[in-house]
C-alpha cells in the first residue's frame, strides 16, 4: 500500500495533539500519531523525545492532559491500562511490568485469570493453574523461549532477556486490536532479538497493527511499515523505508534534515 | 558498507547463523543433588516450613524442660485458645502486609467492633444478630476509611493507620463512655455474643469455637490468597504496585478489599474477644497491633510485601503463644519473659533468614 | 516448695505493684510456697491477666492473688479457677461483683479520694469556694481507680459529681480540667502545663499517684508558682512521702500494698492447710487494709498521720 | 548488505548524519511561568518547606481562634518544653529511616539510658560527668547492637528494634527494680544531671537548654546530611541499597554508623529526659517511638528512605505540640484531643501530599 | 598487535576459573578472561550466558566461590566493589547502580567525594560542591550530554538513556586501570550510543583498557581489538573481528560452530 492508499483507510489507532506536561518539562508536545490495519508501525528519536510517554497515553498508563484518542474512528478515553486492555490493546512496556517474586505463568495471566470450569470456577473462584500453565508454555514455545526450564519459576529468578522475552510473549498472546513494544530488544541478544523481530512480523501476518519503538535502526528498517519519527515531543514527520534511507531517517530524528515537504505531520 | 540502503531488507548478514545453532540456549546443569539440596528445595518453594519446624522445635524443647505440665491436653489446647485474638488479628494484618502496607488499626477496629456489638444490644434493645451484624459492618466500615486513604489519597498506609488507630480508639472510650457491659448480663440476655467461646468436642479434645474459626479463617485465606484471582492480585500490588497496575491489576480495588477485609476479620476478631474474656471491655486489644505484626513477620512474610503464606502468620503466633507459656511454667517472671520474647523474635527472623540463604 | 501460688498484677512497672511483689514474695519464701508473678503489659491490658489466670491453673498453683485491671471482664477466667479449687483473692481493686472473689484485700480507692479531698477544701479554707483544680488523672481509658480516686476527691472537695463511674462531666467552674498522666513524671508535668495553659490561676491539683505528682511539681516550678499551689495525690509510696515532706506535695492518702500481699498469701496458706477462707471486714463486702492521710499540715476533721509515721508505714 | 565484514569498521552508513545535525537533544520549552510556578519550584526543591507551611498555619489558625493565650509567651515557649524530648528523638528517628529503617526502641534506649545515668550516681556513687559519660556509652551500645543485626546479619530493621524494645525495657525495670530517683535528691547531689532543664534568657525569651540542645541537634544533623559525605550516603543507603554498595558506598558502616548515632542521641534524650522531669523514672518515654515516627512523617520524611529532611521533623514536631496544645486551650477534653491528633495525622500528611503533586 | 603480541605482554587484568553458584544455577562455569594494556575487550554471548555475572566478579560486586583474579599479575581478592575501585577499575552496571533521589553530581562523586580545602574540609568535613558541580558538568560535556539543563536535577527525573550516559561519564572519568561496562548503549539513541562509542574510544586512546559487553555486532566489531565470546557460563574463545567475520562470531556464540581449533578457551 501506498501513502495514498493508507491515508484513504480508517486508522485504527489514532491520537491527536496529545499533551502531557511533568511539571516543567513539557514531555508530549501536540503529538499525533496514526496506526493503520495490519501495519507496523516503528516509532524512532532520541532519548527523551518522548516517545514512551506517546505510547504510554495509548496504552492507558498516562492521562494526556490535553488531546484526543480515538479507537476504530471512535473518541475513547482510558483512565487505566486496563480500560486500554479492554479495548483490546496490549502494550509491552520500557519496564516490563512484571511482578519479581510471581511465577512467569502468573504474569502472563496478570488480571485476566482463568477460572476452573464449573462450581470450583464460579463459586469458589479457583483458578484453572494447569490450563494457565499449558498456554503459558505455549506462547514462550513460540517465541522460541525454551530454556525456561519450569514455568513456575519466578520471574526475579530469569535473566534481563528472558524476562522481555515474556513480556513479549504475554502481549503478542492477548492482543487482540493493537499490539505496543516499547524498545522489546533494549537487553535482548541477537538470537533473542531476531526471535522477537520474527514473532511481530508474525503477529503482523495475523492481521494485528503493531506500534514498535525502537533505537536500532537496522531492526526497524527491516520490519516496519511506516516510520513515525518523533521529535521533541511531537511527531515530525512519517515516513516510509522503501523511500528514505537509514542515514535521511537519522537525520530527520536528530533535526540534521528538515522533515521532507508534504509529509510533514 | 558504503552502499545506502533504500528498501526495506532482511536480517543483517550476520545473522544467518542463528538458524543453524542449537536452539537450546545457556542451559546450565545442576552438578550437585541429593537429599540437602532437597530439603533446601522444598524450603525455598514452600516458606511457611520454616515457622513451622520453629514450631515443632520448640513445642519439644518446653516438652523436654516441663514433662506433662506442658504436655497436658489442657496446656495445649491453652496455648490455641490464648493465641485465638491474636492469630485471627494476625491472619487479617497479614493481607495487608502482604500489599507491602501495615495496619496500626487492628487493635482499635477489633475493640470498637465488640464494643458496637454490646452497646447496640444493651443500650438500644436491639437483638444480638442486629447489633453482631451492625459490629461487623462498623470494622469493614473503618476498615474501607483506611482502605479509601490509601488507596485514593495515596497516604502511605502506616501513618493512615496510625492516625485511625488513635481516631478509632478515641471513638471507642468515648462511645462507650467506658463502661464493661458483664460477662452475666450477657450470659442471660444475649449469649450469642458469647458464641465464640462455646467449647465443643473435636476427636476427644475439647476446643472453643474461636478457635476453630481461627484455623478455619487462615485455612481460607490461604486458598483465597493461593487459589483466586485476587489472591494474585494481592500479591501483585505488594511486589510492585506500578508493575501490577500496568499489568492490568485493579491496584485501587485490590487495596480497598484488602483494608475492609481486614477490617472485617478485626470485627470478627472483637466478636471472638466477648467469647473468650466473656464481657465487652473497650480497654481491650491495646496491644493486638504490635503481637499481630510480631506473628506475621515470625511467620515469614516480607514487610515490604509480595513475600510469604499467611499459612506461616498461624505458626509466627503460635511460637510466641509457645514460648510465652513455656516460659512463664518455667517460672520466668514477667519482664523476664519479655526480655526472652524479645530475643525470641530476633533469634526467629535470623534463624529464617539463615535458612532462606543457604537454600537460595 | 511443693505449693504454688500465683500473683498477677495489672502492670509490673509501677512501684505500687512492684512493692506488692516484693511483699508476697518474702511471705511466700516465708511460708514456704513458691509465688510465680504475672502482669500485664500496660494498664487496662487484661487478655494478658486472663492469660495469666490460665497458665496458673495450668501450673496447678493453690491460689491466686489478683488486681485487676478490668474488674468485671477478668470474672469469668476468675471463675474457671474457682472451679478447679483454687482460691482468688482479688487485691488492691474489688472485683465486680465483689463475691466473684473469695475474699477481697482492698483499699478503698474512694476513700482514699476523699480524705486528700476534704484536705484540700479544709486547708484551703474560705478560698475552697473559688479555688481552681486541676485534675491529673491516669488514662484515657478511665480505668476504675483512676476514677473511683478522681472522683472520691472531687466528693470530698465539695464539688458536685456527674456519673461517679466516670470522670470529666462535673459542671463546677472550680475544675479547671482533666488531663491524663500515664501515671508517671512525664505525663505528669505535660499534662499540668496543659491545664496551667488553660488558667494559670490553678490552685489546687490532684493528681493519681505520687510521681505524676512529682511532674506536676516540676511544671510549677518551672514557672516559679511551686509554693502556692497545693498538690494532693495518692499511694504512700516512700519517695512520695518524702516529697511530702519535703513540701512538695501537700498530702497523700497511703495505702498498704505489702499488707494486701502478705494477707493475701496468709490466706492462701491457710485456705491450703485448713480449708478456711478470710472474713471481710465487719460491715463492708471486703477486707479492707486500710488507708491513712499523710501530712505534715494536719487539719481539724480530718484524721491524718504525720511522715514520721507515714515513713514507718511506706512501702518503697 | 551482502558483502561480509571482515575488517573493524567504522561508523555505520545511516548514522553520517549525527555530525551535521544540532547537537542539543529534545529540551523542551517550558510554556508556563510565573509566580505559582515559582511557588512549586520551591516547594519541590526544599520539601521541608512544606511542614513549616502547615506549622506556620496551624499557628495563625489558634492565634486566631485563642487570641493571648495561645500568643503568649508562657504559651509558645510551653510549646516548645513538651515538645523537646520527642523533637530530640525524632531526630534520631529520622536519620535511621533516611536509611529506610526504622527504630522502635529509641523510647527504652531512652530511658534505659537515663536510668543508667542516675543508678550509677546515685546507687555506685560515681562522679556525675562519669554516669552521664556511662548513660551516653549505654545508649550508643544499644544502637550498635540494632546496627549490627540490621547490616550485618541483615535482619529487617522493624524486626531488630521491636525486640530490642522489648529487651531493653525490661532490661531497664529489671535493672532499676522500678525505682524513681526522686528530683530533690538529684539536684542536690547531682544537678548536672539535671542540666539540660536549667533556663537561660536569649533575647528575652527564656529558654531551657534542652530546647536549645534540640534546636542545635537538628542543625548540625541537616549540615551532617547535606553537606558531608557522610550524609549523602546515609541518603543513598536509603534510596537503593543495592545501588549504594555497587557505586563505592560502604553500606554496612553506614548502618552502623547511622543506629549508633540514634542510639547516642537517645541517650540524650534520656539525658534531657531528667532535666525536664527532674527525677529518673524508669517508666517514662513509652509512646516516645510512636511519637517520634509521627513527627517524622508530618516533617515528610519518606517511610521509603532517602527523601526528606531532618528539619522537616522539627517542623512535625512543632506540629503536634501547637496542636496539642491549641486543642486543650480550645477546651476539647483528653479523649477529644486523642481523637483530633489522629485526624490531624492525617490531614497533615494528606496536606503535604496534595501540596507535593501540585508543585511536581 | 597481534595474537602472538598479546599474548606475549602481561595481562592487566586476567580472571582464572571463575565459578560462582546461585543455588542450582550456575551462572559461571570455571570462566577466564584476559584483559592487555591498551584494549577494547569486547565481551558477547547469548542472554543469561553469564556475562554481568563475570564482570561483577571482576568488579568486587559478586565474589567468586571459587577461581582467582589477577591485576598486573598479583592476585587480588575484592570483597566490595570498593576494593575494585581503589585498585582503579571503573564499573558501569547493567543496571546502573545510580540513587534516584540523588543529584547528578551526588551519583557521579559517590564514595569519592571532594571536600573543601582548609577547616571546613578537614574539621567540618564540607562538601566541595562547586567544584564537585563543575568536575560533573565537563564529564557530561566529554560526552555531548550537554541536554543536562541541572547538574544537580535528582538522576529520576532523566530519560533512561541520560542516565545511563551520566553513568557512562562517570565510570570514564574515574577509571585509572580498567573501565569496564556492561551494555552500556542498551538503551540509548542512535546519537547517544555513538556519542559513547567515541567515548569508549577516546578512554582507550588515553591508554586504559577496557572491557565492553554488548549485544550490538556492529557496534562490537566497530570498537573491540579482540572479542571474546562467552557461552554456557565460560569463555568459547577468544578472536580478533579482523580474522572473522560477524556471522562467524554469532554462529560460535550460539554454538552453531564450534570455536576455531588453537584459539579456543
Ligand atoms: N514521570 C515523569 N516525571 C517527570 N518527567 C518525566 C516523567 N516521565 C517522563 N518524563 C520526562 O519526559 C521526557 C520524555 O520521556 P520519555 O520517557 O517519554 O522519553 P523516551 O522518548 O521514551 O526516551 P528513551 O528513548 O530514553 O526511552 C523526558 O525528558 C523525561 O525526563
Ligand atoms: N542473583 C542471582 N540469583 C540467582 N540467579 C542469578 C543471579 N544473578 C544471575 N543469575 C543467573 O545466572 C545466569 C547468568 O546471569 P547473567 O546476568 O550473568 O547473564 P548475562 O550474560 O549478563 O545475560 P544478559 O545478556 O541477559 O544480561 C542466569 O541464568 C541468571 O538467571
Ligand atoms: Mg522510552
Ligand atoms: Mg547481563
Amino acid at each position: 500500500m501506498d501513502q495514498k492508499g493508507v491515508s484513504l483507510m480508517e486508522p485504527v489507532l489514532r491520537a491527536r495533539k496529545l499533551v502531557k506536561r511533568y511539571g516543567r518539562v513539557v514531555a508530549m508536545d501536540r503529538a499525533d500519531l496514526e496506526l493503520f490495519p495490519g501495519e507496523i508501525l516503528a516509532v524512532i528519536g532520541d532519548n527523551g523525545a518522548g516517545k514512551s510517554t506517546l505510547i504510554k497515553a495509548l496504552s492507558g498508563a498516562v492521562i494526556p492532559d490535553e488531546g484526543e484518542i480515538l479507537l476504530d474512528g471512535k473518541p475513547v478515553q482510558f483512565t487505566s491500562p486496563i480500560d486500554a486492555r479492554g479495548a483490546g490493546i496490549e502494550t509491552v512496556y520500557q519496564t516490563l511490568a512484571m511482578s519479581p517474586a510471581l511465577s512467569i505463568t502468573d504474569n502472563m495471566f496478570m488480571g485476566r485469570e482463568l477460572r476452573k470450569p464449573g462450581f470450583r470456577g464460579k463459586w469458589l473462584r479457583q483458578l484453572d493453574r494447569k490450563k494457565m500453565e499449558e498456554v503459558a508454555r505455549d506462547k514462550l514455545n513460540e517465541l522460541g523461549l525454551l530454556t525456561i526450564q519450569n514455568i513456575n519459576q519466578a520471574v526475579e529468578t530469569l535473566s534481563g532477556g528472558q524476562r522481555q522475552g515474556v513480556a513479549v510473549a504475554r502481549a503478542a498472546a492477548f492482543g487482540s486490536k493493537v499490539v505496543i513494544m516499547d524498545e522489546p530488544t533494549a537487553a535482548l541478544g541477537v538470537k533473542e532479538s531476531r526471535r522477537v523481530l520474527e514473532l511481530i512480523k508474525e503477529v503482523r501476518s495475523r492481521g494485528m497493527p503493531i506500534v514498535l519503538i525502537s533505537h536500532n535502526m537496522p531492526h526497524v528498517f527491516e520490519v516496519a511499515d511506516r516510520i513515525h519519527i518523533h521529535r521533541l515531543g511531537q511527531r515530525a514527520c512519517v515516513i516510509k523505508p522503501s523511500d528514505f534511507s537509514m542515514s535521511d531517517a537519522v537525520a530527520i530524528m536528530t533535526g540534521a534534515m528538515d522533515p521532507p515537504e508534504g509529509i510533514a505531520a | 558498507m558504503t552502499s545506502d540502503t533504500k528498501t526495506a531488507n532482511g536480517p543483517a548478514d550476520y545473522e544467518s547463523a542463528l538458524t543453524s545453532g542449537p536452539q537450546a540456549v545457556a542451559a546450565f546443569d545442576d552438578h550437585r543433588h541429593g537429599w540437602g539440596q532437597k530439603i533446601q528445595h522444598t524450603l525455598h518453594q514452600t516458606p511457611s516450613l520454616v515457622p513451622l519446624i520453629v514450631l515443632v522445635l520448640s513445642v519439644i524443647v518446653f516438652g523436654l524442660l516441663l514433662g506433662t505440665k506442658f504436655f497436658s491436653p489442657f496446656a495445649l489446647t491453652l496455648i490455641l485458645q490464648q493465641v485465638q485474638i491474636v492469630g485471627i488479628v494476625a491472619a487479617a494484618q497479614s493481607v495487608v502486609i502482604l500489599t507491602a502496607g501495615i495496619d496500626l488499626s487492628v487493635g482499635a477496629i477489633m475493640v470498637l467492633s465488640s464494643v458496637v456489638m454490646g452497646q447496640f444490644t444493651f443500650r438500644y434493645g436491639l437483638p444480638a444478630e442486629l447489633a453482631i451484624g451492625a459490629g461487623l459492618i462498623c470494622g469493614t466500615l473503618c476498615g474501607y476509611l483506611n482502605g479509601f486513604l490509601v488507596a485514593f489519597v495515596k497516604l502511605p498506609p502506616f501513618i493512615v493507620t496510625l492516625g485511625m488507630w488513635q481516631i478509632v480508639l478515641a471513638t471507642n472510650f468515648l462511645y462507650s463512655a467506658n463502661e464493661t457491659i458483664r460477662s452475666q448480663d450477657i450470659a442471660e440476655h444475649a449469649p450469642l455474643l458469647q458464641f465464640f467461646g462455646s467449647k465443643v468436642n473435636v476427636g476427644g479434645a475439647i476446643f472453643t469455637y474461636g478457635v476453630i474459626f481461627m484455623v478455619v479463617l487462615v485455612l481460607v485465606l490461604a486458598y483465597a490468597l493461593r487459589q483466586t484471582a485476587w489472591g494474585r492480585h494481592v500479591y501483585a500490588v505488594g511486589d510492585d504496585p506500578e508493575a501490577a497496575k500496568l499489568s492490568g491489576v485493579q491496584v485501587k480495588k485490590v487495596l480497598i478489599s484488602v483494608y475492609m477485609l481486614s477490617g472485617l476479620i478485626c470485627a470478627f476478631a472483637g466478636w471472638a474477644m466477648i467469647g473468650r474474656i466473656g464481657s465487652v471491655s473497650p480497654t481491650t486489644g491495646q496491644l493486638a497491633n504490635i503481637e499481630s505484626i510480631t506473628a506475621v513477620v515470625i511467620g515469614g512474610i516480607s514487610l515490604f510485601g509480595g513475600r510469604g503464606s499467611v499459612l506461616g502468620t498461624l505458626f509466627g503466633a503460635l511460637i510466641v503463644g509457645v514460648f510465652t507459656l513455656g516460659l512463664r511454667l518455667l517460672g520466668a517472671d514477667a519482664q523476664w519473659t519479655y526480655l526472652l520474647i524479645g530475643l525470641l523474635i530476633i533469634a526467629a527472623v535470623a534463624v529464617d533468614q539463615w535458612i532462606r540463604k543457604v537454600s537460595v | 516448695a511443693d505449693m504454688s501460688a500465683c500473683l498477677i498484677t495489672k502492670t509490673d512497672t509501677n512501684p505500687f505493684f512492684v512493692k506488692m511483689k516484693e511483699g508476697a514474695t518474702a511471705k511466700a519464701e516465708e511460708l514456704g510456697i513458691e509465688l510465680k508473678s504475672f502482669a500485664g503489659k500496660v494498664d487496662g491490658d487484661h487478655e494478658t491477666q486472663v492469660a495469666a489466670i490460665e497458665t496458673c491453673i495450668a501450673d496447678g498453683a493453690k491460689g491466686i492473688l489478683l488486681t485487676a485491671s478490668d474488674t468485671s471482664s477478668i470474672v469469668p477466667a476468675v471463675k474457671q479457677a474457682r472451679d478447679k479449687g483454687i482460691l482468688v483473692i482479688a487485691l488492691d481493686t474489688p472485683l465486680s461483683p465483689v463475691d466473684a472473689a473469695d475474699a477481697t484485700f482492698a483499699t478503698d480507692n474512694f476513700k482514699a479520694g476523699e480524705l486528700i479531698g476534704q484536705w484540700a477544701a479544709a486547708t484551703l479554707g474560705d478560698q475552697a469556694a473559688d479555688a481552681k483544680i486541676a485534675m491529673l488523672d491516669l488514662a484515657i481509658s478511665q480505668p476504675t481507680v483512676g476514677v473511683l480516686r478522681d472522683q472520691g476527691f472531687l466528693q470530698g472537695f465539695g464539688i458536685e459529681l456527674g456519673d461517679p463511674n466516670k470522670w470529666g462531666d462535673e459542671t463546677d467552674p472550680r475544675v479547671v480540667g482533666h488531663d491524663v498522666t500515664q501515671g508517671n513524671e512525664e505525663g505528669g508535668r505535660r499534662a499540668m502545663e496543659n491545664l496551667l495553659a488553660q488558667d494559670p490561676m490553678i490552685n489546687v491539683v490532684y493528681t493519681i499517684n505520687e510521681p505524676a505528682a512529682a511532674g506536676a511539681y516540676e511544671a510549677l516550678k518551672g514557672i516559679g508558682r511551686e509554693n502556692d499551689v497545693l498538690i494532693v495525690s495518692v499511694d504512700g509510696g516512700c519517695p512520695g512521702v518524702q516529697n511530702v515532706k519535703d513540701g512538695v506535695i501537700g498530702a497523700t492518702s497511703q495505702q498498704y500494698p505489702l499488707l494486701m500481699a502478705s494477707k493475701g498469701i496468709e490466706a492462701i496458706k491457710a485456705w491450703a492447710d485448713t480449708g478456711e477462707k478470710p472474713e471481710p471486714t465487719p460491715g463492708k463486702d471486703f477486707f479492707d487494709t486500710g488507708v491513712a492521710l499523710v501530712t505534715d499540715k494536719p487539719v481539724d476533721g480530718v484524721e491524718s498521720i504525720d511522715t514520721a509515721e507515714g515513713t514507718d508505714l511506706c512501702w518503697g
